[in-house]
């Protein structure tokens, strides 16, 4: 694989920078919140610069090769070295997850989740922050393991401290299913290591080398990648972690979960499993196809039976998931570009709608959907962010969603070759009829809690016409700040700080989404030649 | 970046022809500007959208000047203009680009020009008729939106950007039907329409992709060329399901059968809406998207093949044509009498593409827009001016036309145009949709058309007989200000609509309670009296705003039609847009005077005409050519139309202007006693209740028919779209408790509880008693030294 | 005056007075560790212990082991016993007997010791059996204090630091956990 | 004189020191039977070093003497809290730890 070297340095600096940040707080005593605070910002925020300046450097016109290029001896051992490198696939990821932790650190200034101690909360971020990056830019098996089980710990604290009443069961599901997941992964990682003659684990040798593995061998291994990245995807019977982690997270873990970790998995399988083992590939595209479509049914079923916004917001993801899945397993280069255009916009998509359960979590202290109505009169900016990020998760063209979704159809009805076409056909048409259901879901979702008007409990509380929102919110104005009724306010400065970035990104991605496929398409083509290459 | 920047060898494109991808940005750059600084505006953001609209307009027009000066650059052989069409890379994958750009042709500037024109007129209606909302400035967003993702979809090169405008259609119906959701029964509506033609749209994403397995492209224009080529005949079995699942799509966009369930809910949006909604955009889409890429549905279904008396698209159209007139007749509801009215119209266009004639369905398009935007417009100013803010006919109009001159002009006009009265636009389209399905041996369809032109004059004439004369009740009588009786009560019945369905009435209820933006609400009392200034010769009409654009769609309801009158051979309309069919149209130098024979050579010629090498030369299909208009033809259906008119009148001051007839003799009398003669005049002697005779006649004739179609349609066909929901979401619960919770959570749970289990099955060990820490210690340290010895020895 | 004692009886043979004295201090020590451990009267435990140490000493000087056998003197019988009793003296106050100063451990305790001792004992006969110790001639290398004193001031300097440190920070801690406040 | 002759003693001692941790449930008795173990060990140094003639052992066994004391010293202070907070030593009814 041929590489580009300069100004090499950009990398790893944006993605160790956040640990200068972790190392100033761990000398900072606790009770300084706000100090605490602010350093988490300004580190997230150098951060990101330090993406955006990577994003300057980038050279476009060569988006297929990896660049920013470090190949430095690390354990010689077992010979692994620091090689690092960014190219049209991981940019976008790389990017988001800069840009998801600065802002969820933004969001976090007014909306600390009530275990209280941002010292800790925000050390973990950052933590996690470097897990993320550092997976996204790995090129060495053990590095991307390290970095993959970096982004472990801090998650699984995140959501047994600050998460809801069961945060422990939900934190513990989520800790032990990865690590299976994990253990597998790591067991076929070394599988394909000493099937490859134990030479390196960088990526470009295993790439080389792991397409002449004969047939069988790539299918067992491949199997255990599978099982690994499957769980963190996650796909469908590996997929119930995700409601419970979900729902119980503090909405900065939800966001964070949402936007990027799940990305981590589907990652794994464009950039390691797929070009590593291109027959195993093959031989198990079928396997995920199905498993994609089940997943987008189940999951837009789960949606329905839903009576909590935020654990029908998981469910989504995991119908969403499946359109990235079945993306993958089309092994075509337009299924991989829907899927990493997927990936990003579902990112963006879920993450903002848990932003929003959030806010909403943190005014009315319930996400029942039953008890809540006429969000767009009480707080009708809310209410229409909502509606747009809902209508952006259905899969409305103009806006991100649907370019992860659409030409995943399209793909899946010309899949490669070699796959069964009968079967991937079959599969298009139930998959486009999950786009039915998604829209039914998250109308269904809309239409009760932001129609309507609001109920008794949150508005007038001392006259009969519950309706008339003006008068109910000036009575809520007038009365005790004790009372939570006074909680519900319309999205704050704070709110709009975050949320904007998400907005915008949704509709310009929407608008012209060739700003990724540029960046992605070289890469991905690359790559489905290199695949193709390796099926006989 | 530039795909195809001029594909025009022979003549240069104008400014206008190259830019008319500007006129779906305009409107789109002017939603956001609307939505942010709306509020901030003196006039609410409505100037933006009205200006923006105009220019739109503008651009429009400009643009379909020069499609017809290159029209005839390119004569006089006609049919051969080629398309300006202008593509920037939108998106890519596998080094193949997709654009996003403009296809200029005959059917687009059509719907341009259409489209540009109504959404002016409708916005200038709106600044009067939702004055005072308190979404008044949201209102003016979605609508412009609307009008934005219209646009974007007719000038759509490539089926991603037809797609990307037929969803925010979708999605601004949904905000605009939804417009007054803090009623449930509204935002239920506004669920069902996106719903429903979401479901529809499963079919638009699979056809698309089946498009692209296809023919590898999804460019319209080369599909359509690939396709008349006969470039996909080696898959014509997958050509098929193609054409189907996109049938699909426009069966849930355009209301056809089954699915136009939505249409008639969707009244509760705006009048504004439903008019804009039901003319030019939205259902339209539907019909547009078979027009567009009409090459694939005429090989796909066989469509004109000898021998073929049905297929898919006729057979649905020719049913929705029917079952949408029979069931306006029991609606007393003048926006529902309308929305099925549109829904059968809409039938016809279909009917029209499934027989093979092309232009009538396109012409009638665009005739049908006119007087149906006309017809909402007008029923949205009764409502507003006489009716206080009721839709229904029986209850609260009557008898106002002398108070509303132009209203009254314009509706009249309309209706005759929907009728299809010689000379009045709908004619020309319609007859000719009639006379091809003759021509091209479509008997069935023949029949069907003029069974749905009888009663399309017929339930019109009840509709407009219960409008506009006989007595004026409720409302109308106070607006009138004609003494009534006082079960009627203005203000009793205001009060009394509230909890029902006539979702208008809500407005200034609502507009006071909430007035959370500043707005002037205009209440019940000061109603009149907030209104702007009426045209200076109608001064008790709806204001200008209102009675304006009516005025002027009302002429073009007469006078749309001018441009193609196959009754004096002027084809002109013809001319520019046959290009865009996408296949040649088989011109018969001397065509026999026997349509039908006629019509069956052109299309056995046309299979044949890859033999013969003529100016189109690869294209191996051809539609056949409109038949020669002869009255003899076209009498049946006048005179059907005739007798609808005059049974329906007949029956209407029979059953309904009772009562009038004992206050001011009408003129109709005479024709009431020629039905009285017809064997009637017994029953309405007999019974002089108004109710009674409408038991009986209607019951006798239309009502069963109606009321099983509408039974048919509420219970049995609502029940399984939302037996279909609900079943969805009981399997959603079943699969979400017992699968998902037992059998695949359960999985992990058991894991975890066997650990759990032997966890506390070894608790005891763990005493806290440091003694027994100490002997496990050493017990364990013994027991492992004598295992090693063991093994050592 | 143990060298003049060791030096006068040292032979080819197994030396009968040196087994002689093992035997009969070996003895008492068993017996006096089996007091310690079944005893009721907790003072009259320490003292039996001190027996035991002070065997453990004379053990030391049989095997030529001088200086530890001081230090075994000086460091148990000399400190620790002292604190023993201190300990037992602040913590209960009946000196007499005891009724339970055994707990129900009984049941576990002879099966498990007499499984060490089962398996100490075999392993040592299996391992050392007959072998005599090779009685001192001039060959043999003295272990004197010297040789012990170099050991830790050279090979062992480092361990021996450290030691001191823990022995400062056993003081300490025990200081801090016994302070009355 | 025989080598097993102290490696016996010294199991024999190791083995009552480890019946007494086990079955006493004074703490200070415990650790008087730890120091018995702790002894028995030393003794088995010392066997070692007249074994194998090296001075190793001694050291070792000065080592093992001075970490004993420390223990104890500590050992005894703990159990003073514990008597201080519970007026008790008896081990049995620690029972804090219990899973």
């Amino acid at each position: 694989m041929e590489v580009l070297t300069n100004d090499n340095w950009i990398l790893t600096v944006g993605t160790f920078l956040p640990l200068v940040g972790v190392l100033v707080m761990l000398f900072i005593p606790a009770v300084e919140e706000t100090l605490h605070k602010q350093i988490a910002i300004v580190t997230s925020g150098a951060t990101l610069a330090v993406g955006i300046w990577t994003l300057v450097l980038f050279d476009y016109d060569q988006s297929e090769k990896l660049q920013f290029w470090v190949d430095e001896e690390w354990i010689s051992v077992i010979r692994s070295g620091y090689t690092i490198g960014l190219d049209g696939i991981s940019l976008p990821l790389y990017i988001l997850s800069m840009a998801v932790t600065f802002l969820v650190a933004i969001y976090t200034w007014d909306n600390m989740p009530d275990a209280g101690n941002p010292k800790s909360f925000l050390m973990l971020m950052m933590v996690l922050q470097v897990g993320m990056a550092g997976s996204f830019i790995a090129q060495d098996l053990i590095l991307f393991f390290v970095f993959f089980e970096v982004v472990l710990l801090p998650m699984y604290f995140m959501i047994g401290v600050w998460g809801g009443e069961q945060r422990q069961y939900a934190s513990l599901k989520f800790f032990l299913y990865t690590m299976f997941g994990s253990a597998l992964m790591l067991v076929a990682f070394l599988a394909l290591f000493f099937q490859t003659d134990a030479v390196s684990f960088g990526f470009a040798h295993l790439m080389d080398a792991g397409a002449l593995i004969d047939r069988d061998t790539q299918i067992w291994i491949f199997a255990g990648m599978f099982v690994g990245f499957a769980v963190k995807v996650p796909m469908f019977p590996f997929h119930t972690w995700l409601p419970d982690a979900h729902t119980q997270a503090p909405t900065q873990g939800s966001v964070i979960l949402a936007a990027i970790l799940l990305k981590l998995g589907t990652y794994g399988f464009v950039r390691i499993a797929i070009p590593m083992l291109p027959q195993g590939a093959e031989a198990w595209a079928p396997v995920i196809g199905v498993l994609a479509v089940i997943g987008i049914i189940y999951g837009a079923l789960g949606c329905l039976a839903q009576t909590d916004m935020k654990r029908l917001i998981a469910f989504s993801s995991v119908a969403h998931m499946g359109f990235v899945m079945l993306g993958i397993s089309t092994l075509t280069s337009l299924g991989i570009n829907a899927a990493l255009f997927g990936m990003v916009a579902h990112g963006l998509i879920t993450g903002m709608l848990f932003f929003v359960a959030g806010s909403i979590k943190h005014r009315y202290h319930t996400l029942e959907i039953k008890r809540l109505s006429g969000l767009l009169i009480q707080m009708p900016k809310m209410g229409w962010i909502l509606g747009f990020a809902a209508m952006a998760s259905l899969g409305l063209p103009g806006l991100a969603g649907f370019w992860g979704e659409f030409p995943a159809i399209l793909a899946a009805w010309n899949p490669h070759p070699a796959l069964n076409q009968d079967l991937f056909r079959t599969l298009t048409v139930i998959a486009a009829l999950g786009t039915v259901l998604a829209a039914g879901y998250l109308l269904w979702l809309y239409q009760r809690t932001a129609f309507g008007t609001p109920s008794d409990e949150f508005s007038g509380h001392d006259s009969g016409h519950g309706g008339h929102a003006a008068h109910s919110l000036s009575a809520a104005a007038n009365h005790d700040h004790d009372d939570h009724e006074s909680d519900i306010h319309d999205v704050n400065t704070i709110e709009w700080i975050a949320w904007t970035p998400f907005l915008i990104a949704i509709l310009v991605l929407g608008v012209y989404p060739q700003l990724m496929f540029e960046v992605m398409d070289p890469a991905v083509t690359q790559l489905v030649e290199r695949v193709g290459a390796g099926i006989p | 970046m530039l795909l195809g920047a001029e594909t025009d060898g022979v003549v240069t494109a104008g400014w206008f022809l190259q830019n008319a991808w500007l006129i779906p940005v305009i409107p789109a750059i002017a939603f956001f500007g609307i939505l942010f600084f709306g509020k901030k505006l003196p006039r609410g953001g409505s100037e933006l959208g009205l200006i923006s609209m105009v220019a739109a307009f503008t651009i429009a027009a400009g643009t379909a000047w020069q499609w017809v000066d290159r029209v005839h650059a390119y004569s006089p052989e006609y049919g051969e203009a080629e398309p300006v069409i202008r593509q920037w890379t939108w998106w890519q994958s596998g080094g193949t680009e997709f654009g996003i750009g403009q296809q200029i042709d005959g059917l687009s500037v059509t719907m341009l020009l259409l489209v540009a024109f109504i959404s002016t007129l409708v916005l200038v209606y709106s600044t009067e008729y939702v004055r005072g909302d308190r979404r008044y400035t949201h209102f003016f967003a979605s609508i412009t939106l609307f009008s934005a993702g219209m646009l974007t979809m007719v000038i759509a090169p490539n089926m991603v950007q037809l797609i990307l405008g037929w969803e925010i259609m979708g999605l601004c119906s949904f905000l605009l039907i939804g417009h007054w959701w803090e009623e449930q029964a509204n935002s239920r509506a506004a669920l069902k329409a996106f719903f429903t033609v979401r479901v529809g749209d499963m079919g638009l994403l699979v056809g698309t992709a089946m498009l692209l397995g296809i023919f590898g492209t999804l460019d319209i224009l080369e599909i359509n060329q690939l396709t008349a080529e006969g470039a996909a005949d080696d898959s014509k079995n997958l050509l098929m399901w193609t054409a189907v699942a996109l049938f699909i799509a426009c069966i849930g966009k355009s209301g056809q059968f089954p699915l136009h369930t939505w249409l008639p809910d969707a009244m509760a949006g705006p009048t504004p809406v439903s008019s804009l909604l039901h003319s030019s955009t939205m259902v339209v889409a539907g019909v547009f998207l078979v027009a567009r890429i009409y090459p694939v549905f005429y090989v796909g279904l066989d469509i004109n093949v000898a021998g073929q008396q049905f297929n898919l698209i006729a057979v649905i159209g020719g049913i929705t044509v029917l079952i949408a007139a029979l069931l306006a007749f029991v609606q007393d509801d003048i926006k529902k009498v309308l929305a099925y009215s549109t829904v059968s119209q809409l039938g016809y266009m279909m009917m029209s593409l499934g027989i093979g004639a092309w232009t009538a369905a396109v012409f009638h398009i665009w005739t049908h827009a006119f007087f149906k935007c006309c017809l909402f417009l007008a029923a949205g100013s009764i409502s507003h001016t006489a009716s206080h803010h009721s839709f229904d006919m029986k209850k609260d109009m009557g008898g106002i036309w002398r108070k509303m001159p132009v209203t009254t002009g314009a509706w009249i006009a309309s209706t005759a145009a929907l009728c299809g009265v010689p000379y009045f636009s709908g004619f020309f389209s319609k007859d000719e949709i009639i006379d091809s399905a003759r021509a091209y041996d479509y008997t069935v369809f023949y029949y069907v058309g003029i069974i749905g032109a009888f009663m399309t004059t017929a339930y019109m004439t009840r509709a407009t007989y219960l409008t506009f004369f006989g007595t004026p009740r409720g409302a109308a009588a106070h607006f009138m200000g004609v003494a009534h009786d006082t079960s009627h009560e203005v203000h009793g019945h205001a009060a009394d609509a509230v909890g029902a369905e006539h979702a208008d009435d809500h407005l200034p209820e609502h507009a006071d309670a909430h007035d959370a933006h500043g707005h002037d609400a205009h209440g019940h009392d000061d109603h009149h009296v907030s209104h702007s200034r009426p045209l200076p010769f109608a001064k008790t009409d709806s204001p200008w705003q209102i009675a304006g654009p009516i005025l002027v769609l009302g002429i073009l309801a007469v006078s749309a039609g001018y441009i193609n009158m196959p009754v004096h051979k002027f084809y002109w309309f013809e001319h520019q847009t046959e290009s865009a069919i996408g296949l040649p149209i088989a011109h018969e130098e001397e065509k026999s005077a026997d349509g039908g024979e006629g019509a069956e050579a052109a299309a056995v010629e046309g299979e044949e005409a890859h033999g013969g090498d003529e100016a189109h030369s690869e294209a191996i299909y051809s539609v056949p050519a409109p038949p020669k208009f002869k009255w003899v033809n076209a009498a049946p259906g006048l005179i059907l139309v005739a007798l609808g008119f005059a049974i329906s009148l007949g029956m209407s001051m029979a059953v309904f202007g009772r009562r009038k007839n004992l206050f001011a003799p009408f003129v109709g009398l005479t024709r009431r006693n020629r039905i009285a003669r017809g064997g009637h005049t017994v029953l309405v002697k007999k019974y002089g209740l108004d109710s009674l005779y409408e038991n009986i006649i209607v019951r006798a004739v239309a009502y069963p028919f109606a009321k099983a179609a509408y039974w048919f349609n509420q219970n049995v066909i609502d029940a399984v779209v939302n037996g279909a929901g609900r079943s969805g979401k009981l399997t959603g619960e079943w699969i979400y408790r017992n699968v998902d919770q037992r059998v695949v959570d359960g999985a992990v749970n058991a894991s975890g509880l066997v650990a759990s289990e032997s966890g506390h099955a070894l608790q005891p060990v763990q005493s806290g008693k440091v003694n027994q820490y100490g002997a496990l210690l050493f017990g364990a340290a013994a027991v492992g030294a004598i295992v090693l010895i063991l093994i050592n020895a | 005056m143990s060298a003049a004692l060791l030096s006068s009886t040292l032979g080819a043979d197994v030396n009968v007075a040196q087994n002689v004295a093992f035997y009969i201090i070996a003895a008492v020590m068993v017996w006096g560790a089996i007091r310690v451990v079944t005893t009721n009267n907790v003072v009259h435990g320490a003292l039996w212990l001190v027996v035991v140490l002070g065997g453990i000493a004379a053990q030391y000087i049989l095997a030529a082991a001088e200086f530890v056998a001081v230090s075994q003197v000086l460091v148990y019988i000399g400190a620790v016993m002292v604190l023993f009793l201190f300990g037992i003296m602040l913590t209960r106050a009946t000196i007499g007997s005891d009724t339970d100063l055994n707990n129900k451990g009984w049941g576990i305790g002879i099966p498990v010791a007499a499984a060490m001792l089962g398996v100490l004992g075999y392993v040592v006969l299996d391992y050392v059996g007959d072998d005599v110790l090779v009685d001192q001639d001039e060959a043999r290398i003295a272990i004197t204090t010297q040789s012990i004193s170099d050991g830790y001031l050279g090979d062992y300097l480092v361990p021996f630091i450290a030691l001191s440190f823990v022995l400062l920070a056993a003081a300490i801690g025990a200081i801090v956990l016994a302070r009355k406040d | 004189m025989y080598a097993a002759n102290f490696l016996l003693l010294s199991a024999v001692l190791f083995s009552i020191g480890v019946f007494g941790v086990i079955a006493r449930r004074n703490a200070v008795m415990v650790l008087m039977s730890i120091e018995l173990i702790l002894n028995s060990v030393n003794l088995n140094l010392i066997a070692f070093a007249l074994m194998n003639d090296n001075v190793d052992g001694h050291i070792f066994a000065l080592f093992v003497i001075a970490v004993a004391a420390a223990e104890v010293g500590v050992g005894l202070a703990m159990v003073l809290m514990i008597y201080r907070n519970r007026r008790s030593i008896a081990l049995d009814e620690l029972s804090e730890m219990k899973g």
